[in-house]
Protein backbone atom coordinates (compact mmCIF):
# COMPACT_ATOMS: atom_id res chain seq x y z
CA UNK A 1 0.00 0.00 0.00
CA UNK A 2 1.45 3.36 -1.11
CA UNK A 3 0.14 6.98 -0.53
CA UNK A 4 1.69 9.79 -1.26
CA UNK A 5 0.84 13.70 -1.40
CA UNK A 6 3.08 16.00 -3.37
CA UNK A 7 3.49 19.05 -5.69
CA UNK A 8 5.45 17.00 -8.56
CA UNK A 9 3.30 15.78 -11.48
CA UNK A 10 3.78 11.85 -11.51
CA UNK A 11 4.04 9.56 -14.43
CA UNK A 12 0.70 7.30 -14.87
CA UNK A 13 2.73 4.37 -16.43
CA UNK A 14 5.78 4.26 -14.10
CA UNK A 15 3.34 4.30 -11.17
CA UNK A 16 1.31 1.37 -12.88
CA UNK A 17 4.41 -0.30 -14.02
CA UNK A 18 6.17 -0.55 -10.59
CA UNK A 19 2.70 -1.05 -8.95
CA UNK A 20 2.58 -4.38 -11.14
CA UNK A 21 6.40 -4.82 -10.36
CA UNK A 22 5.26 -8.38 -12.66
CA UNK A 23 3.72 -9.87 -10.14
CA UNK A 24 2.16 -12.84 -11.53
CA UNK A 25 -0.99 -12.85 -9.27
CA UNK A 26 -2.41 -9.78 -10.48
CA UNK A 27 -4.78 -10.01 -13.44
CA UNK A 28 -6.21 -6.98 -12.93
CA UNK A 29 -5.10 -3.58 -12.64
CA UNK A 30 -8.09 -0.69 -12.33
CA UNK A 31 -7.13 2.62 -12.59
CA UNK A 32 -8.06 6.24 -12.12
CA UNK A 33 -6.73 9.75 -12.89
CA UNK A 34 -8.48 13.13 -12.12
CA UNK A 35 -7.80 16.02 -13.64
CA UNK A 36 -8.36 19.90 -13.62
CA UNK A 37 -10.95 20.89 -16.31
CA UNK A 38 -10.75 24.57 -17.79
CA UNK A 39 -14.78 24.84 -16.70
CA UNK A 40 -16.48 24.64 -13.44
CA UNK A 41 -20.29 25.50 -12.63
CA UNK A 42 -20.57 27.45 -15.29
CA UNK A 43 -17.32 29.57 -15.57
CA UNK A 44 -13.93 29.55 -17.07
CA UNK A 45 -11.00 28.00 -14.83
CA UNK A 46 -7.78 29.40 -15.52
CA UNK A 47 -5.70 27.99 -12.63
CA UNK A 48 -6.64 25.88 -9.00
CA UNK A 49 -4.88 25.58 -6.19
CA UNK A 50 -4.81 22.51 -4.10
CA UNK A 51 -4.59 23.14 0.10
CA UNK A 52 -4.60 19.80 2.28
CA UNK A 53 -3.82 19.49 5.90
CA UNK A 54 -0.64 18.09 6.15
CA UNK A 55 -0.21 15.50 8.95
CA UNK A 56 -3.79 14.59 8.74
CA UNK A 57 -3.79 14.12 4.61
CA UNK A 58 -1.87 11.16 5.14
CA UNK A 59 -3.46 9.42 8.00
CA UNK A 60 -6.97 9.83 5.88
CA UNK A 61 -5.70 8.54 2.69
CA UNK A 62 -4.11 5.23 4.72
CA UNK A 63 -7.43 4.67 6.51
CA UNK A 64 -9.42 5.06 3.44
CA UNK A 65 -6.98 2.44 1.20
CA UNK A 66 -7.18 -0.01 4.79
CA UNK A 67 -11.12 0.16 4.87
CA UNK A 68 -10.75 -1.05 0.72
CA UNK A 69 -8.19 -4.03 1.77
CA UNK A 70 -10.88 -5.30 4.16
CA UNK A 71 -13.36 -5.08 2.06
CA UNK A 72 -12.01 -7.02 -0.93
CA UNK A 73 -9.26 -9.19 -1.37
CA UNK A 74 -6.38 -7.08 -3.02
CA UNK A 75 -2.90 -7.55 -4.18
CA UNK A 76 -1.42 -3.69 -3.82
CA UNK A 77 -2.68 -0.27 -3.82
CA UNK A 78 -1.34 3.23 -4.39
CA UNK A 79 -2.99 6.53 -3.96
CA UNK A 80 -0.76 10.03 -5.61
CA UNK A 81 -2.91 13.20 -4.71
CA UNK A 82 -1.22 16.55 -5.81
CA UNK A 83 -1.14 20.22 -3.51
CA UNK A 84 -0.32 23.56 -4.40
CA UNK A 85 -0.88 25.14 -7.83
CA UNK A 86 -2.55 22.89 -10.99
CA UNK A 87 -3.74 24.15 -14.46
CA UNK A 88 -6.48 23.09 -16.78
CA UNK A 89 -5.43 19.61 -18.05
CA UNK A 90 -2.86 19.13 -15.22
CA UNK A 91 -3.10 15.52 -13.38
CA UNK A 92 -4.44 15.95 -9.71
CA UNK A 93 -5.03 12.63 -8.26
CA UNK A 94 -3.82 8.78 -9.15
CA UNK A 95 -5.99 5.90 -7.87
CA UNK A 96 -4.49 2.37 -8.80
CA UNK A 97 -5.86 -1.28 -7.70
CA UNK A 98 -4.10 -4.22 -8.57
CA UNK A 99 -6.08 -8.01 -7.90
CA UNK A 100 -6.33 -11.01 -9.37
CA UNK A 101 -9.87 -10.24 -10.53
CA UNK A 102 -11.56 -7.13 -12.07
CA UNK A 103 -14.48 -6.98 -9.92
CA UNK A 104 -12.60 -6.27 -6.69
CA UNK A 105 -10.22 -3.76 -8.44
CA UNK A 106 -12.86 -1.87 -10.03
CA UNK A 107 -14.69 -1.28 -6.76
CA UNK A 108 -12.24 -0.68 -4.72
CA UNK A 109 -10.96 2.14 -7.02
CA UNK A 110 -14.26 3.41 -7.30
CA UNK A 111 -15.05 3.18 -3.82
CA UNK A 112 -11.21 5.01 -2.98
CA UNK A 113 -12.29 7.81 -4.95
CA UNK A 114 -15.52 8.11 -3.41
CA UNK A 115 -14.04 7.94 0.11
CA UNK A 116 -10.96 9.99 -0.36
CA UNK A 117 -14.06 12.74 -2.58
CA UNK A 118 -15.59 13.08 0.97
CA UNK A 119 -12.95 12.18 3.89
CA UNK A 120 -9.88 13.58 3.09
CA UNK A 121 -9.10 16.78 4.19
CA UNK A 122 -7.84 18.32 0.43
CA UNK A 123 -10.01 22.09 -0.85
CA UNK A 124 -9.55 23.43 -4.12
CA UNK A 125 -9.55 27.12 -5.13
CA UNK A 126 -10.47 28.01 -8.22
CA UNK A 127 -9.25 31.04 -10.38
CA UNK A 128 -12.11 32.07 -12.72
CA UNK A 129 -12.26 35.30 -14.47
CA UNK A 130 -14.84 36.17 -11.62
CA UNK A 131 -11.92 36.05 -9.05
CA UNK A 132 -10.96 33.31 -7.17
CA UNK A 133 -13.12 30.95 -5.47
CA UNK A 134 -13.46 28.08 -3.06
CA UNK A 135 -14.93 24.91 -4.77
CA UNK A 136 -17.77 24.11 -3.52
CA UNK A 137 -18.50 20.23 -2.22
CA UNK A 138 -21.13 18.20 -4.08
CA UNK A 139 -24.32 16.80 -2.99
CA UNK A 140 -23.25 13.86 -5.27
CA UNK A 141 -20.09 13.07 -3.61
CA UNK A 142 -22.11 12.67 -0.28
CA UNK A 143 -24.20 10.53 -2.22
CA UNK A 144 -21.51 8.29 -4.22
CA UNK A 145 -19.67 7.68 -0.79
CA UNK A 146 -23.30 6.90 1.25
CA UNK A 147 -23.69 4.07 -1.74
CA UNK A 148 -20.64 2.04 0.05
CA UNK A 149 -22.56 1.90 3.60
CA UNK A 150 -25.76 0.36 1.63
CA UNK A 151 -26.33 -3.74 1.98
CA UNK A 152 -24.18 -5.03 -1.38
CA UNK A 153 -22.63 -1.74 -2.16
CA UNK B 1 -2.16 23.72 25.62
CA UNK B 2 -4.84 22.75 22.62
CA UNK B 3 -3.11 23.69 18.59
CA UNK B 4 -6.41 25.08 16.51
CA UNK B 5 -5.83 24.99 13.06
CA UNK B 6 -8.19 26.62 10.05
CA UNK B 7 -8.11 25.67 6.81
CA UNK B 8 -9.36 26.59 3.33
CA UNK B 9 -12.51 28.88 3.36
CA UNK B 10 -12.35 28.86 7.40
CA UNK B 11 -9.06 30.22 7.48
CA UNK B 12 -9.67 33.21 5.23
CA UNK B 13 -13.03 34.07 7.37
CA UNK B 14 -10.74 34.30 10.53
CA UNK B 15 -7.96 35.46 8.89
CA UNK B 16 -5.70 32.76 10.87
CA UNK B 17 -4.49 29.40 9.89
CA UNK B 18 -3.25 28.49 13.15
CA UNK B 19 -2.93 29.37 16.80
CA UNK B 20 -1.55 27.67 20.49
CA UNK B 21 -4.41 28.53 23.16
CA UNK B 22 -4.76 26.97 26.88
CA UNK B 23 -7.62 24.87 27.37
CA UNK B 24 -10.35 27.63 28.31
CA UNK B 25 -12.32 26.61 31.60
CA UNK B 26 -15.58 25.08 30.92
CA UNK B 27 -14.66 23.68 27.73
CA UNK B 28 -14.94 19.73 27.18
CA UNK B 29 -16.09 19.43 23.80
CA UNK B 30 -15.50 20.91 19.70
CA UNK B 31 -18.93 23.23 20.42
CA UNK B 32 -17.61 24.20 23.63
CA UNK B 33 -14.29 25.77 22.08
CA UNK B 34 -16.66 27.09 19.23
CA UNK B 35 -18.78 29.02 21.69
CA UNK B 36 -15.69 30.18 23.09
CA UNK B 37 -13.77 31.37 20.41
CA UNK B 38 -16.99 33.01 19.19
CA UNK B 39 -16.60 35.76 21.90
CA UNK B 40 -13.80 37.41 20.89
CA UNK B 41 -16.72 38.92 18.50
CA UNK B 42 -16.43 39.70 14.35
CA UNK B 43 -15.44 37.11 11.64
CA UNK B 44 -15.36 34.67 14.89
CA UNK B 45 -19.08 34.96 15.82
CA UNK B 46 -19.68 33.49 13.13
CA UNK B 47 -17.69 30.55 13.27
CA UNK B 48 -19.90 28.04 14.64
CA UNK B 49 -22.82 29.20 12.54
CA UNK B 50 -20.89 28.29 9.14
CA UNK B 51 -23.17 25.65 7.45
CA UNK B 52 -21.13 22.38 7.11
CA UNK B 53 -18.20 23.38 9.36
CA UNK B 54 -16.02 20.18 9.82
CA UNK B 55 -14.16 19.34 12.50
CA UNK B 56 -11.05 17.50 12.94
CA UNK B 57 -9.35 16.02 16.76
CA UNK B 58 -6.11 14.84 16.84
CA UNK B 59 -6.09 14.60 12.94
CA UNK B 60 -9.85 12.25 12.81
CA UNK B 61 -12.78 14.09 11.49
CA UNK B 62 -15.38 14.11 14.16
CA UNK B 63 -18.36 15.42 14.94
CA UNK B 64 -19.06 18.99 16.63
CA UNK B 65 -20.14 17.27 20.60
CA UNK B 66 -17.02 15.57 20.41
CA UNK B 67 -14.75 15.36 23.98
CA UNK B 68 -11.07 17.25 23.80
CA UNK B 69 -8.95 18.08 26.18
CA UNK B 70 -5.18 19.46 27.01
CA UNK B 71 -2.78 18.86 23.99
CA UNK B 72 -5.46 17.80 21.65
CA UNK B 73 -4.82 19.45 18.04
CA UNK B 74 -8.24 20.53 16.75
CA UNK B 75 -8.80 21.55 13.57
CA UNK B 76 -11.91 23.33 11.77
CA UNK B 77 -12.52 23.46 7.88
CA UNK B 78 -15.20 23.28 5.55
CA UNK B 79 -16.41 20.16 3.59
CA UNK B 80 -13.46 18.83 1.74
CA UNK B 81 -13.48 19.27 -2.16
CA UNK B 82 -10.17 16.98 -3.07
CA UNK B 83 -9.96 14.18 -5.87
CA UNK C 1 -13.19 6.05 -30.24
CA UNK C 2 -10.00 3.51 -30.77
CA UNK C 3 -10.46 -0.47 -30.80
CA UNK C 4 -7.03 -2.12 -31.72
CA UNK C 5 -5.89 -5.76 -32.04
CA UNK C 6 -2.77 -6.33 -32.15
CA UNK C 7 -0.28 -9.18 -30.88
CA UNK C 8 2.45 -6.73 -29.83
CA UNK C 9 2.34 -5.18 -26.21
CA UNK C 10 1.81 -1.57 -25.64
CA UNK C 11 2.66 1.05 -23.42
CA UNK C 12 -0.49 2.11 -21.06
CA UNK C 13 1.37 5.16 -19.72
CA UNK C 14 1.83 6.44 -23.50
CA UNK C 15 -1.75 5.14 -24.68
CA UNK C 16 -3.43 6.97 -21.86
CA UNK C 17 -1.53 10.16 -22.59
CA UNK C 18 -2.90 10.07 -25.99
CA UNK C 19 -6.28 9.01 -24.83
CA UNK C 20 -6.25 12.73 -22.93
CA UNK C 21 -4.47 15.05 -25.64
CA UNK C 22 -4.36 17.72 -23.16
CA UNK C 23 -8.37 17.72 -23.94
CA UNK C 24 -9.21 20.09 -20.56
CA UNK C 25 -12.74 19.08 -20.93
CA UNK C 26 -11.36 15.84 -19.31
CA UNK C 27 -11.71 15.18 -15.65
CA UNK C 28 -11.85 11.87 -14.93
CA UNK C 29 -9.86 8.58 -16.79
CA UNK C 30 -10.81 5.51 -15.83
CA UNK C 31 -8.74 2.24 -16.89
CA UNK C 32 -8.28 -1.35 -17.06
CA UNK C 33 -5.39 -3.40 -17.63
CA UNK C 34 -6.28 -7.48 -18.08
CA UNK C 35 -2.97 -9.60 -17.26
CA UNK C 36 -1.87 -13.29 -17.43
CA UNK C 37 -1.61 -14.88 -14.29
CA UNK C 38 0.60 -17.94 -13.44
CA UNK C 39 -1.99 -19.51 -11.64
CA UNK C 40 -6.08 -20.77 -13.14
CA UNK C 41 -8.40 -23.28 -11.77
CA UNK C 42 -5.99 -24.08 -8.95
CA UNK C 43 -3.08 -24.89 -11.99
CA UNK C 44 0.41 -23.51 -12.77
CA UNK C 45 -0.16 -21.39 -16.27
CA UNK C 46 3.03 -21.56 -17.91
CA UNK C 47 1.47 -19.57 -20.93
CA UNK C 48 -1.27 -18.66 -23.30
CA UNK C 49 -2.50 -18.31 -26.43
CA UNK C 50 -5.28 -16.02 -27.73
CA UNK C 51 -7.43 -16.78 -30.40
CA UNK C 52 -9.72 -14.08 -32.17
CA UNK C 53 -12.06 -14.38 -35.04
CA UNK C 54 -10.43 -11.63 -37.44
CA UNK C 55 -13.40 -9.21 -38.49
CA UNK C 56 -15.74 -10.07 -36.42
CA UNK C 57 -13.44 -9.01 -33.41
CA UNK C 58 -12.97 -5.53 -34.10
CA UNK C 59 -17.04 -5.01 -34.87
CA UNK C 60 -17.94 -6.56 -31.47
CA UNK C 61 -15.31 -4.00 -29.80
CA UNK C 62 -16.70 -1.35 -32.10
CA UNK C 63 -20.29 -2.16 -31.29
CA UNK C 64 -19.84 -2.67 -27.50
CA UNK C 65 -17.64 1.03 -27.21
CA UNK C 66 -20.31 2.63 -29.12
CA UNK C 67 -23.14 1.42 -26.56
CA UNK C 68 -21.46 2.46 -23.80
CA UNK C 69 -21.13 6.07 -26.09
CA UNK C 70 -24.99 5.82 -25.78
CA UNK C 71 -25.34 4.91 -22.33
CA UNK C 72 -23.27 7.68 -20.91
CA UNK C 73 -21.83 11.00 -21.48
CA UNK C 74 -18.37 10.16 -22.79
CA UNK C 75 -15.52 12.36 -24.45
CA UNK C 76 -13.14 9.30 -25.25
CA UNK C 77 -12.49 5.60 -25.77
CA UNK C 78 -9.29 3.00 -26.27
CA UNK C 79 -9.75 -0.28 -26.38
CA UNK C 80 -6.60 -2.56 -26.80
CA UNK C 81 -6.80 -6.57 -26.75
CA UNK C 82 -4.05 -8.42 -27.73
CA UNK C 83 -3.94 -12.37 -29.44
CA UNK C 84 -1.21 -14.72 -30.22
CA UNK C 85 1.32 -16.19 -27.02
CA UNK C 86 1.25 -14.56 -24.20
CA UNK C 87 3.15 -15.03 -20.19
CA UNK C 88 2.39 -14.75 -17.12
CA UNK C 89 2.26 -10.96 -15.82
CA UNK C 90 2.18 -10.02 -20.09
CA UNK C 91 -0.49 -7.37 -20.70
CA UNK C 92 -3.53 -8.85 -22.37
CA UNK C 93 -6.26 -6.00 -22.64
CA UNK C 94 -6.43 -2.26 -22.14
CA UNK C 95 -9.80 -0.26 -21.67
CA UNK C 96 -9.75 3.55 -20.88
CA UNK C 97 -12.15 5.65 -21.04
CA UNK C 98 -12.23 9.79 -20.75
CA UNK C 99 -14.92 11.97 -19.11
CA UNK C 100 -15.65 15.05 -17.82
CA UNK C 101 -16.54 13.26 -14.57
CA UNK C 102 -15.75 9.96 -12.76
CA UNK C 103 -19.08 8.19 -12.31
CA UNK C 104 -19.61 8.17 -15.91
CA UNK C 105 -16.10 7.32 -16.90
CA UNK C 106 -15.76 4.16 -14.12
CA UNK C 107 -19.23 2.77 -15.17
CA UNK C 108 -18.57 2.58 -18.63
CA UNK C 109 -15.12 1.16 -17.99
CA UNK C 110 -16.71 -1.43 -16.40
CA UNK C 111 -19.24 -1.89 -18.41
CA UNK C 112 -17.21 -2.47 -22.09
CA UNK C 113 -15.04 -5.14 -19.64
CA UNK C 114 -18.25 -7.12 -18.90
CA UNK C 115 -19.74 -6.92 -22.44
CA UNK C 116 -16.33 -7.57 -23.42
CA UNK C 117 -15.65 -10.61 -21.55
CA UNK C 118 -19.29 -11.85 -22.74
CA UNK C 119 -19.61 -10.50 -26.66
CA UNK C 120 -16.26 -10.35 -28.06
CA UNK C 121 -14.63 -13.42 -29.93
CA UNK C 122 -11.27 -14.27 -28.09
CA UNK C 123 -10.89 -17.81 -26.81
CA UNK C 124 -7.79 -18.40 -24.47
CA UNK C 125 -5.70 -21.28 -24.18
CA UNK C 126 -3.74 -22.14 -21.53
CA UNK C 127 -0.66 -24.59 -20.87
CA UNK C 128 -0.81 -26.19 -17.40
CA UNK C 129 1.21 -28.83 -16.04
CA UNK C 130 -1.84 -30.82 -16.92
CA UNK C 131 -0.96 -29.77 -20.63
CA UNK C 132 -2.74 -27.75 -22.86
CA UNK C 133 -6.41 -26.74 -22.20
CA UNK C 134 -9.23 -24.05 -23.56
CA UNK C 135 -10.13 -21.76 -20.73
CA UNK C 136 -13.83 -22.09 -19.58
CA UNK C 137 -16.26 -19.37 -19.68
CA UNK C 138 -17.31 -18.30 -16.12
CA UNK C 139 -20.52 -17.73 -14.70
CA UNK C 140 -19.35 -14.83 -13.04
CA UNK C 141 -18.83 -13.10 -16.24
CA UNK C 142 -22.75 -13.78 -17.42
CA UNK C 143 -23.92 -12.20 -14.51
CA UNK C 144 -21.69 -9.21 -14.69
CA UNK C 145 -22.72 -8.17 -17.67
CA UNK C 146 -26.35 -9.26 -17.02
CA UNK C 147 -26.27 -6.34 -14.23
CA UNK C 148 -26.06 -3.86 -17.26
CA UNK C 149 -29.59 -4.93 -18.56
CA UNK C 150 -31.38 -4.49 -14.87
CA UNK C 151 -32.63 -0.82 -14.20
CA UNK C 152 -29.80 1.69 -13.06
CA UNK C 153 -27.66 -0.81 -14.35
CA UNK D 1 -22.40 -20.20 -51.24
CA UNK D 2 -21.95 -20.25 -47.33
CA UNK D 3 -18.53 -20.05 -45.78
CA UNK D 4 -18.23 -21.52 -42.48
CA UNK D 5 -15.91 -21.03 -40.07
CA UNK D 6 -14.69 -22.77 -37.02
CA UNK D 7 -12.95 -21.34 -33.66
CA UNK D 8 -10.82 -22.56 -30.53
CA UNK D 9 -11.70 -25.76 -29.28
CA UNK D 10 -14.75 -26.39 -31.81
CA UNK D 11 -12.33 -25.84 -34.59
CA UNK D 12 -10.40 -28.59 -32.70
CA UNK D 13 -12.79 -31.07 -32.60
CA UNK D 14 -14.43 -30.98 -36.39
CA UNK D 15 -10.28 -30.90 -37.78
CA UNK D 16 -11.17 -27.86 -39.53
CA UNK D 17 -10.56 -23.93 -39.26
CA UNK D 18 -13.27 -23.07 -42.75
CA UNK D 19 -14.50 -24.26 -45.54
CA UNK D 20 -16.99 -22.95 -48.34
CA UNK D 21 -20.26 -25.05 -48.57
CA UNK D 22 -22.72 -24.17 -51.62
CA UNK D 23 -26.34 -24.06 -49.34
CA UNK D 24 -27.70 -27.35 -48.60
CA UNK D 25 -31.27 -27.68 -50.07
CA UNK D 26 -33.62 -26.91 -47.13
CA UNK D 27 -31.53 -25.54 -45.16
CA UNK D 28 -32.79 -21.88 -44.29
CA UNK D 29 -31.44 -21.40 -40.86
CA UNK D 30 -28.69 -21.91 -38.05
CA UNK D 31 -29.84 -25.51 -36.69
CA UNK D 32 -31.11 -26.76 -40.28
CA UNK D 33 -27.12 -26.26 -41.25
CA UNK D 34 -26.27 -27.46 -38.35
CA UNK D 35 -28.14 -30.88 -38.75
CA UNK D 36 -27.19 -30.94 -42.43
CA UNK D 37 -23.22 -31.10 -40.86
CA UNK D 38 -24.44 -33.44 -38.74
CA UNK D 39 -25.11 -35.89 -41.17
CA UNK D 40 -21.09 -36.05 -42.36
CA UNK D 41 -20.73 -38.25 -39.16
CA UNK D 42 -18.41 -38.55 -36.70
CA UNK D 43 -16.91 -35.32 -34.73
CA UNK D 44 -19.67 -33.54 -36.89
CA UNK D 45 -22.53 -35.44 -35.46
CA UNK D 46 -21.95 -33.79 -32.07
CA UNK D 47 -21.47 -30.50 -33.00
CA UNK D 48 -24.80 -29.76 -32.45
CA UNK D 49 -24.79 -31.09 -29.19
CA UNK D 50 -22.25 -29.12 -27.84
CA UNK D 51 -22.99 -27.11 -24.74
CA UNK D 52 -22.97 -23.87 -25.37
CA UNK D 53 -22.26 -23.66 -28.95
CA UNK D 54 -22.59 -20.16 -29.97
CA UNK D 55 -22.93 -18.79 -33.72
CA UNK D 56 -22.54 -15.99 -35.65
CA UNK D 57 -23.64 -14.73 -38.88
CA UNK D 58 -22.37 -12.22 -40.69
CA UNK D 59 -19.68 -11.71 -37.92
CA UNK D 60 -22.64 -10.52 -35.50
CA UNK D 61 -23.35 -13.42 -32.71
CA UNK D 62 -26.68 -14.69 -33.65
CA UNK D 63 -29.25 -17.66 -31.89
CA UNK D 64 -29.18 -20.90 -33.75
CA UNK D 65 -32.36 -20.11 -35.17
CA UNK D 66 -31.34 -17.61 -37.19
CA UNK D 67 -31.67 -17.38 -40.73
CA UNK D 68 -29.19 -18.07 -42.96
CA UNK D 69 -29.11 -17.43 -46.96
CA UNK D 70 -26.38 -17.64 -49.84
CA UNK D 71 -23.68 -15.70 -49.32
CA UNK D 72 -23.76 -16.03 -45.57
CA UNK D 73 -20.66 -16.00 -43.39
CA UNK D 74 -21.31 -18.66 -40.73
CA UNK D 75 -19.09 -19.22 -37.36
CA UNK D 76 -19.28 -21.49 -34.74
CA UNK D 77 -17.17 -21.44 -31.30
CA UNK D 78 -18.10 -21.77 -28.15
CA UNK D 79 -18.27 -19.21 -25.27
CA UNK D 80 -15.52 -16.56 -25.58
CA UNK D 81 -13.27 -15.92 -22.77
CA UNK D 82 -11.37 -12.43 -23.62
CA UNK D 83 -9.87 -9.70 -21.73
Amino acid sequence: MHVRIQEADFDVGSELTALRRADPRIGALASFVGLVRDVSGGSGVSEMHLEHYPGMTDKALAAIVGEALQRWSLLDVLVIHRVGRLLPTDQIVLVAVAAAHRAEAFSACAFIMDYLKTRAPFWKRELTPEGARWVEAREADDRAAERWQQPGG
Amino acid sequence: MLTILYFASVRERVGRAAEELALPVGVADVAGLLRHLGQRGGAWEGLARIANLRCAVNQQMVALDSPIGDGDEVAFFPPVTGG
